[in-house]
Order: C-alpha cells, then structure tokens, then sequence
C-alpha cells in the first residue's frame, strides 16, 4: 500500500487509538474537521467526541489538561494547530510536562504525545512555517523526534504513544502530501531513538532529519555526479541524540556537515557540531559546517525558499566542507 | 441541573441559552437599532445620534469593504494572494466599531479587521502584502492609529491594554478635552476569548482601569470550532467576572454597533475604564480561502443568517425612506469599482522583497554578527551571477 | 462613575465593595455558621449536617495542623528547612475543604496546603522534603489522592480540569453510586487567579462541564500584592463571566466552609458540573519565611484578622456549649506535641539524596545518552576517592 | 563607592529613570516591597506607582502589557521574578517582542528590558534556580546579556534600557549580595555587546559568563599554582556573540573550555563550541570542552552544589584539554 506521510500519520493513530481505549486525542479543530491538515480525519467519527476532543482555543490549556488527563492513566496525543502556536503552553511544557516524572520520583510518568505540524515552504503567513525544536530538546525530561517520510511516520507515531515519556512529535508540514511511498504494516520498525544512515557514502556525512532530509538526499545524489561519495544520515530522534551512526560515519568520512530549517545559531546543529568534534577530534579534516535558517525571523512567503536551507545551499557547505 | 437550587436562585440564571446561540436571535439583551428589515427601532439606553448623510456614509463604508473583501478572494483564487482571511458578513461590526472611533483612538486588530482599517484610513492596497506574502503588515501602525495584524490569537488584547496604560500615563484620559482624551479599542473572535492573554488583558484593565473596549465579533466559530465550544453562557458576560460592563449588540447593524461602541469609547476616553462589546454576528464565508466549512457547519445556518445580511438592511432602509436616490447607490457602486481595479492593479505591482532585505530590521540596531551573516550569504548569491541561475 | 447609568443599573453592581476588602468583612455574600465569637447561626442555603464529634474532630485537625505549621517554622528557623510557606490563619479553610472530600476524590494543591495533605492522610513529616531540598515531593499522588505541590502559580487548575475529565471518561461521575462518584479539588490562591492557566482552567471546566472544585483561598494577599490588584470587585464573582457558580464563604469557618465545599463536590460528583468557591481568610504570617510583611502591610490589619482566628471560635464553641471536656483539650494538645516531636525527629533524619539519584527519573525510560552521562559523572566522583574530598 | 551587584543593578535602574521619564518599571511586587530581591528598593517610593508598576500575578500580562507601553512610546523594564517563572511569558517575548520590530519594518521598535534573576545555588525550591539563556538566545530579534559583577551591573542596565531592541536581561541571583566592587560613576564603560578578557593567560581559553564567572577566575588563581597560565574571558553578551575576544585568544592557547549553569544539551557552551570549531580550526590542539549543569532538571537543593559546575568539574575539563 503506498501512502503519504498525512496518511501514514492518520494510520497510526488510527491504530493507536485501536490498540489502547487510553488514547485520546486532543486539540483546535481536531474533531469534525480532522485538524486543519486532516491528520486526525475521520478519528471523531469512529471513536466518538470523549476520545478525539475538540479544545477550546487556548494551548496551554489544551496541554495543561492533557497533563490532568495523563495523571489519570490516559494516553492523551495533543495536536498544536503550527509550530508557531507552541509557545502559550510552553511553560506547561517545559516546567510540567517535563518535570512531573523526575519531581515524583517516577511515580507519576507522563505519556504524553505533543504533535507539532512544523517547518516552512508551504506559502504561509508569519508563525505558520517555524522550527521550535532546540527550544525543547534542550529541555531535560522532553523526548523530541521527528519524522522525515510516510513509513516512519506511521511507526514513530505509535513508538511514541506508546512511550512512557513525554514525546514532541514534529511532523514535516512540507512533506505531509510530497511523496507517496510502500508501507509493509508487518514489518518491525526501528526503535523510537535511532538515527538511521539511508544513504551509504565515504566522502563527507551529511545530517539531516525531518523536512530536510529530502534535500540532502538529493544533494547526495547531485554531489554523485561530480564523484562526490555522500553519506546521508536521518537523525530522526533529537533528544535523546543517538549519535552512534553519526560518529561511526564521521570516523570515515572525516567531514561532516548538517543542515536544518531552524535558525543556525543555538540551533540542532551547534549540539552535533560540539560533540562530534568532542568525539571524533583527530578524524576530522574540517570544522563540522552547518547549514539552516538564517539569524532572522522567518520572513513573508515570497522570499521563503530563499531563506530556507536549499540544494544549493547544502552542496555549496558540502563543496567548502571538501575543500578545507 | 437538580442540584442549582442549593446555590440559590440568582446563580441559576448565569447557565443562559447556551448550546442554541448560532440560531439564536441574540437573546432579549441584544442592542438593536435596525431590524433585519430595515426598520429603525429605539433601545431604552442607546441611541443612534447621527444624521442620515452618516448613515449615507456607513451604507457606503460597508459596501466598499466588502468590495475589498470580494476582489481580495478572488486574487487569492487567481493565484495573487497565498490566503485571505475574509468578513463577509461582519461589515457592519467592524464599520460600526470603526466609525465610532476618533483619530486619536487607537485600533488593535486582529486578521480580519480590513473595515477597521478602511475606517481607520489605510490604503486597503496594505493590506494584501500580508496575505501576498510580501511582507507582514505594510503600513505604519503610527500613521493611523491602527495597528499591525496578529496571528497569534489574543495578544494583541494585551498590546491594546498597555497602550491604553500609556495614554494614562500621557495624561490623555478623562481631562474633558475631546481632542485629547483617547482610548483603545482591542478587536478579537469569539475563539480567542478563551486564551489565557485574552483573560489576562481583562484582569489589567480592570486594575488599572485602563481606557479600553475589548471588541469582540462573535461570528460564532473558530474554524470549525462553534462557541458552545469556548463559553456556554453568552460571551458578553464574561465581563461581569472581570468587573467591568459587558454588552451584547446586533453585530449585523451598524447603527446599534456605532452606538454602543461609541458609548463604551466615551466611558473610556472619560476615565470609566474597560467595557466589553460583544458584536454578535457569523461568519459568512470559510475561515480563510483554504478552509471547507462544509465539513462542520450546515448550509442551512448559513442562509438563516443570510437573512440578516448587515448591508441589505441599510439599503432598504435607505430606500424606504426615501433618504438616498439612485443616483447615490450609482455613485458607491462606481466607487467600489474603483476601489477593485485599484486592488487588483495594486497587488501585483506590490514588490517582492529581496532575500537580502530579510536582514533588515531583525533589529534596531544592527548586529556585527547579523552584518556578517547578511554579507555572507550577499557573498553567496553574487557566487551565482552570471551562472543563469 | 457618571457615565455608568447609560449601560442600565444591572451592570453598575457588578463594581462591588472593591478597594475595601482588607478590612471587610466579606459583605453579605460570606455564607457563616459559626461568628469570630463562637456562635452558631443558620444559614438559608447552607447547613452543617454533621455531629458535635466531627466538629471535635475538625478542632482537632486545625490544632494539628497549626502545629505542623509553627513547628516547620521554627525548623526553618534552626535552618533544618531552607523556607517554610505557612499557612497560619488558614487552618479552617483548609480543613473545611479537606474534610469535604470523599476517599475517591483527588485535590490539587498550590504549596501551603498542609491542611488539606493532613485531611488526605498525607505523613506531614513528607511535606518537608520539598522545603528542605532534598525531594520535590515525597509523597505518591495516588496513595492519597494528594497531588505534588505546584510552585509555578495557577498551573495545577489546568491538571485538574483534566484530571476531573478524566474521571468523566472513567464513567465516575453522576451514577448515583456514592462510592463511585468522584470530584477534584483545585487548590489556588488569590494571586493566582490573574493567570492565564487559572482562567484557561475555567474555560475549559465550563465547557466540557468537568467535576471540579476550583477552591481559592483569598489570604487578600500575594506577597507583598493586596486583592486589589488583582480584581476589583469580590472574587467569587469570577465565575459568573465563566457560567458556573461562584460562592464566597468565611475561610476561617471551619464549619461553614465544610457545607459549602461538600455542597460544591456533591454538585460536580453528580455531574453539574465545576464551582468556584472562594474561602475569604487572611494570611497571619509571612508569605514564606523569606518574607518580611512589615515592609507592605499594616500590623493593624493583621490585629483585626486575629480577632476572627479559626480555631479559637471553635474552641470558645465547644466549652460554651459544653461539647469537650478538658481531657479532650488536653488529649489534642498532647497529641500535638507528639506530632512536633515526630516532625522534629524525623526532618532531621530525612535521607540527604546523592548526586547521582538526580539522574534517575528524569525519564520513565532512561536515555543511553543520560546513563552515559551519569556514569561519566560517576567515574569523575570516583576519581576523588581517597583525596579526602 | 564600594557596591554589591544587588546595589549596582538598583543605582543603575534609578539612574536610567532619572535620565528618561519614559522609563518604567513593572512586575510582581516590584513597588512597596522593591521586588522580593530588593532591587527596584525605594524606586516607587520616589518615582511614584505609575512608573514602578506592581502588577497582577500574570507573567503573559506583564510583557504583553509593556509591548502595548512600548507602543506608546515609553520604555518599560519588566522583572521577571525568578527565573523559572519566565515561561507563561515565552509566548509573548519570542513572538512579539522579539519579532514587532521586523514584522512592522522598523517602524515598531521594541525598546524593553526584560530582567531575570537566574542561576542556582540559593538553596530554593524548584524553577528559582534555572538557566533559561540558551531558550531566549535562539530566537532572533532579542538580545541577551549577563552581568557577572557590580560595576558591569550598575553600567549594563542602563545601556539595556537604552538600546532600542528588547534586550533579555540576566542577573546571577547568587552574586546579587556575594562581593563589593568599586564603582567609579565617571568612568566611561564598555558597550554593551562586547566581551571582555578579564585575566589574560598563554595555555587555555576559559570562556564564561553570569555565576560563572567567579568560579572562572578562581579556577585559573587555582590552575596557575600548577604552572598552567589559563585565560578567562566573560562573555557579558549571549546574543548576539562577541566573538572577537574569544576566536583571538583560542588563536593564541590552541584550547577551549566553555562553561555555564545551564544544561549542557544545546546550551550556549554548543554554539560557542561550534563557532570556535569553525572559526579557530587549525589552531585547536584539542576539542573545546564544556562544563555544565548536567541535563537533568535542576534537583533540590541539598544537592545543587554537585549539580552545578564547580571549581574542581571546570578544573577537571582544563586539565583534559590541556592533557589531549
Ligand atoms: C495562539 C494561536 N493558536 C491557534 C491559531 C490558529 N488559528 C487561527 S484563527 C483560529 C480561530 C480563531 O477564531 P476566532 O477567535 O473566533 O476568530 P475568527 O477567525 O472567527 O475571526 C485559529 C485556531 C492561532 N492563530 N494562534
Ligand atoms: C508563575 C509564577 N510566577 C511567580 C511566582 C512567584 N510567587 C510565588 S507565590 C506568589 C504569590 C502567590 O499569591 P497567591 O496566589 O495569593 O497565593 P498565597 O501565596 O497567598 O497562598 C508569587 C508571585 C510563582 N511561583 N509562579
Ligand atoms: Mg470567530
Ligand atoms: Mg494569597
């Protein structure tokens, strides 16, 4: 069956909610409507209004009570409307959400599932195109993937609905209807936290995840027909980083660039850049580069492709990153 | 409810008619001065004080919005605007609100205020820079005293309460001078009412007492989402847990909405502090060109409230008695075609930014490291020249 | 407020008694049983139904849990804790809500609820982990129905709200079946009810019509900030612009402030849904033991609020209507001193936690990334071993 | 005049109010009591309760209310009363304070000073001990700063409240009362975005900022003892970066270590790190290292002092650079 990343999202919610009455969803717009990328469609009509909750507007509240519901033995999976509209419950993120396992001792886990529609190219107005997702990854007791194609997104959202902890889902909004791809609904899926290299290479290692990962793969291929060897890395997990893969290829390649939409500063990439020159020190042949937003706001949608990290922007660090 | 008595039968009377509002007429506390069919009717506490050149003046107000608001849809369809945020229907909310404001008054809008802004004097051409994408608010919020459009629902409502903090630090509140005393007017939906910035802003204005009118236009959905979803009494009475007035008008007549909202101005220009209005009225359209109302809403609502079409019942108004010729619907309706050509040449001679301009204004004062980052990529984009690229 | 009579006489009694407050005594709304002079009086709505044991039994739970308090106190003062928040004044508040909860029920604390922990048969010797820094809570929520004191302000209504609709899902509301029903009380103070979350709370209480309690005790002050600035009219009135009830009650009426409280969950265990009850009281000490109120609060108000303390109208109860002999006064006494003791004792004794435990628990399930950093740390505190470090 | 930070921060504030009407003070108990750290002391007293504001417990309220102040022309400086109480105003500070200048193309700057008393070791309960720099420093359009001492106290807060551009306004709790320093009025100080080399040394760049600094120098007096000649630079500005200072020094020592009390996990230490890395890359005989607060939720207090860095942890990673 080929499907697309909406799709394989609505599947394995879908299936989540199947395989545990505890999950619910929750969110603006998630019920009737489906959420206004209809990820959640058709879930209200099937599993009724007590398990797929319409919220009212209001974000905190929406996570505030999904943390009371969570205490009370449910699997609430909450939906931010964009990226942008985060932040009024981001104190209920940051200092509950995160912390009430650690403050009880483990007493009172809290498995919950934050779905963040995230990243740009899509033509729309300001706070409909962000990246938040350093300002959660550097949030100790958060639990912060994102998935990159239709098969991933169909397991990894039930690896995290099924996880113990807090999990912020990213979705690569981009992508939710860009690529149709084979889902064999038998399988066994990577683990949640592993990042996975989907393209072999000897030259230079090139990190991605989420909307990015598209870009790099056809850097790679582009960079191939100069005889570049590119080897691409999807980190999918950002906190915790498994950078066993990422250090494994670095060790060999010697070079490393990673690219992401986010702001470059205090961005994903100053954490992988760090600890791979922490941890591969005398293998490289040149700084870690890192390519990604720029130090600006994410601007009006006529010039966002030119703000956004690009093929050529990819291959141009790749380029400096060989010639160093 | 069996249990409500036990609180006494004053409290009982707060569960209103909830769960029925969309068909609902507005209840017996809806302020009215034209009915939907175009008769004047008077209110024991509110009356309309202008003359009939202001009613001239309204009819034409709404129709040139709503021409804005058409011709900008259909931009949006041929591909010129990325979205537009349309209000249909809410013309005579935003007219009669804007209307009511003096040049000093300052408007917080949220998205969908385009007749605040006719009103307030901007060039509805600035209006599409946002939607086209071109840039985030293309007019100076100082030139008009109307400020720049805020997606994040509900924190304008904040920006408006410090604003008017300021006009009391200013000594501009409550001194008498009709050209000095000044307020804010916080427009918001009936869906932002439930954030917490919405609820915050009252707590402020009600402290501090704060020359304020928080001007909500109830058109009875956010998104998808109906109001049962956000309040289940009627909104305006949300004010009274804040201690301030709340009111509920006909947001589909102009007349009732100027009125009350001017007497909420005065009562804030005068140093009386904070009122609600609620404007109660529908959202006619979708959401915004990428929404599909047809899947959480019935078309038969939609013609229900079609019937109390905010310019029709001015124009018949008009016509009845006698008090505009053919000759002044003519001439507003050679306005408007005006007012579209004007919009449709405008927006695409609107200029794109260039990548480098995104550099600008990040902040103030410049950075090195920003300057550095901006000559960088100036750098990179000069290494393509000449490439064809 | 010259302008007020236009919005009609209905909406002028929405600016209650505001500015008053502190020397008030809570107008006519405070729902009494039992006056600062320790008689009895009826109430029209609002009755005590219980027997002169269980008053026996609240005396004795207020002197108890004053004792815990004055005894974390002087601790604090001994510098066994780092800070104390006290709850001196408040015992009849905290009792009385207490005491109105079923097993089944699950309270939601702020940090001063001590009283409520005793009535949910918390240990209070667990509450001082927290204030002397070596846990953030040491009690299981679910042992007792007792949730971790909260420090961020107003983010615990929301857990309520949620919780309380997960009761809902849970099938655990108005069946009729008393063991079964189940309400959560929110815990908060008057500070708190400026939050967005605390109205956010409401909001979403209201609209899915959850089984909660949202119980504020009014001490009139947050730190150093009266009432009255944070609203202007009485605060139970906050949930009228919400749609539910809102009840003021005499917070140091260990009586009074049962019935209410009882009456409230019995509403919202049998499914009508969320009530505001506000426990007028005042806060006698500090707001924590860091706190120096001589700087912002008139020792005259505090002399005022003394003649209404909450157990000693009790006690003045119980002798005049010879309802206690001396031997239970001298039994709740000694068992006082045996609760000091057990608290002096066993704070001291509370296990310091080691470095490495910081590592645990911050997830559920450990990260490779965290243990490699746990025992990166471990190695280096092994490496001192032997220096005598 | 000697001063302690406590006294720079309150000479400094009154200062800033003397020399502008439009600058207003406001936040939770800032007036009678002078803010539960005293350091807006005596200021309602003697500029009146319109420009030392107490205001509703509501930190979203505060800063949303100044933004509209800031429209109107004033200059108002919010304290946010400890740290951890900073994120119910997150929304409001990184999607409006941040980014009305850009989004009205200068036409709506933003001149706001947002104070934070931040860092650990007071032996507080949870959230009065927290970091939050790294959060605020990823977002464009806000500038952040730390003081460290009582002179760069008395001479940064005025030039925040200067500045144009909202400036994040962090203030190590711990060293509010710790030391007096001489304060000459007269002097003419640094700007405002600039770094500074505090003690100059051959072997090592110890790079710091806020609570940091104190142990900073204490570790190089204590490294010198050895024989080893550590450079200590404060970087007083977190955003944006004064890097000059920095990749100059790096050039001359050839090693880095990088310290603060926030988590490690993409905290400020990362882009420094990443930044050197790039900039400095022959020049580094070994990886720049960091010392941080762990990434675990800051614990209670009686085990604050292991979980912060400290003298013998910063210690340590010198010693590992200096030995790679
Ligand atoms: C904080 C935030 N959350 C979510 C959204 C997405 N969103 C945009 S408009 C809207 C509904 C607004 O409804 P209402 O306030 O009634 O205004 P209306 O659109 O009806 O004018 C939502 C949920 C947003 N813009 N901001
Ligand atoms: C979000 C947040 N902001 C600020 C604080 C600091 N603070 C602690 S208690 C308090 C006052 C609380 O007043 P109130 O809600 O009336 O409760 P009380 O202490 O009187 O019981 C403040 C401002 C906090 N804990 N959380
Ligand atoms: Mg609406
Ligand atoms: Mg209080």
């Amino acid at each position: 069956m080929k499907i697309t990343l909406a799709k394989g999202l609505n599947m394995g919610l879908r299936k989540a909610m199947e395989d545990n009455p505890k999950v619910l969803m929750m969110g603006e717009d998630v019920g009737k409507l489906g959420g206004v990328f209809r990820i959640t469609d058709g879930l209200q009509k099937d599993f009724g209004e007590d398990r797929v909750i319409d919220s009212p507007l209001a974000e905190s509240g929406i996570v505030g009570t999904a943390v009371g519901m969570a205490m009370r033995g449910y699997r609430p999976v909450v939906e931010i409307q964009f990226d942008g509209f985060v932040y009024p419950a981001y104190d209920q993120i940051v200092c509950q959400v995160a912390k009430i396992n650690y403050r009880s001792q483990g007493r009172v886990p809290m498995p919950i599932v934050i779905r963040i529609p995230y990243g740009g190219g899509i033509g729309a107005v300001e706070h409909h195109s962000e990246s938040p997702e350093a300002q959660f990854a550097h949030t100790p007791g958060l639990k912060v993937v994102s998935c990159s194609n239709p098969v991933d997104g169909y397991w990894m959202i039930q690896q995290a609905i099924a996880s113990d902890d807090p999990v912020i889902f990213l979705e690569p909004k981009r992508q939710y209807h860009a690529d149709k791809a084979e889902l064999d609904e038998d399988a066994t899926p990577d683990p949640l936290h592993a990042s996975r290299v989907i393209r072999q290479g000897t030259d230079l290692t090139l990190i991605a995840y989420g909307p990015m990962v598209k870009t790099s793969l056809k850097a790679a291929e582009a960079a191939a027909t100069e005889g570049r060897s590119i080897e691409v890395i999807d980190l999918r997990t950002l906190s915790p980083l498994d950078m066993g893969p990422v250090l494994d290829s670095v060790r060999r390649t010697g070079r490393a660039v990673i690219t992401h939409e986010a702001h470059v500063n205090l961005g994903m990439g100053s954490e992988v850049a760090a600890r791979i020159t922490e941890q591969c020190f005398y293998s490289l042949e040149a700084p870690v580069l890192r390519v990604g937003g720029f130090d600006t706001p994410y601007p009006p949608s006529r010039v966002e492709e030119e703000w956004l990290p690009d093929l050529d922007r990819v291959l141009d660090a790749v380029d400096r990153s060989l010639a160093f | 409810m069996t249990h409500q008595a036990e609180f006494g039968p004053d409290l009982a009377e707060v569960f209103g008619p909830s769960h029925q509002v969309r068909h609902d007429s507005g209840g017996p506390e809806l302020v009215q001065l034209l009915t939907p069919e175009g008769e004047r009717v008077e209110h024991p506490e509110f009356s309309f004080d202008l003359d009939d050149e202001a009613v001239r003046g309204f009819y034409r107000d709404m129709v040139l919005t709503r021409r804005i608001d058409t011709e900008a849809t259909a931009l949006q369809r041929h591909g010129e605007l990325g979205i537009w945020a349309q209000l249909l229907g809410q013309e005579a909310a935003q007219i009669g609100a804007g209307r009511a404001m003096r040049t000093q008054d300052f408007a917080f809008p949220t998205y969908r205020e385009h007749g605040v802004a006719w009103c307030k004097g901007v060039d509805p051409l600035n209006l599409l820079g946002l939607f086209r994408g071109v840039d985030q608010g293309g007019w100076d919020p100082n030139d008009n005293n109307f400020g720049l459009y805020t997606i994040v629902i509900g924190a304008q409502t904040l920006h408006a309460t410090g604003y008017a903090m300021g006009m009391q630090r200013d000594g501009a509140v409550g001194t008498g001078d009709p050209e000095r005393d000044s307020a804010v007017i916080a427009h918001f939906g009936d869906g932002a009412s439930s954030q917490g910035d919405v609820n915050e802003a009252f707590i402020f204005a009600a402290s501090y007492n704060a020359p304020v009118v928080f001007f909500c236009q109830n058109n009875q959905w956010a998104i998808s989402e109906p109001i049962e979803r956000q309040t289940r009494i009627p909104l305006y009475q949300r004010a009274l847990g804040f201690g301030f007035p709340g009111l509920r008008v006909d947001g589909n007549d102009v007349l009732a909405t100027y009125a009350v909202t001017k007497a909420a101005l005065d009562r804030a220009r005068d140093g009386q502090g904070p009122t609600f209005v609620e404007a109660y009225t529908y959202r006619m359209g979708a959401h915004t060109t990428t929404d599909d109302p047809t899947r959480y809403r019935l078309s038969d609502d939609v013609e229900h409230w079609k019937l109390k079409d905010p310019i029709a019942r001015v124009e018949v108004y008009l016509k009845r008695n006698g008090l505009a010729d053919d000759d002044f619907f003519a001439g507003v309706q050679q306005e408007a075609a005006e007012l579209g050509a004007h919009l449709r040449e405008g927006c695409k001679a609107l200029p794109d930014p260039t990548p480098l301009q995104g550099f600008e204004h990040v902040y103030a004062e410049m950075t090195e490291e920003l300057a550095a980052q901006r000559d960088g990529y100036a750098d990179y984009l000069a290494s393509f020249e000449g490439e064809g690229h």
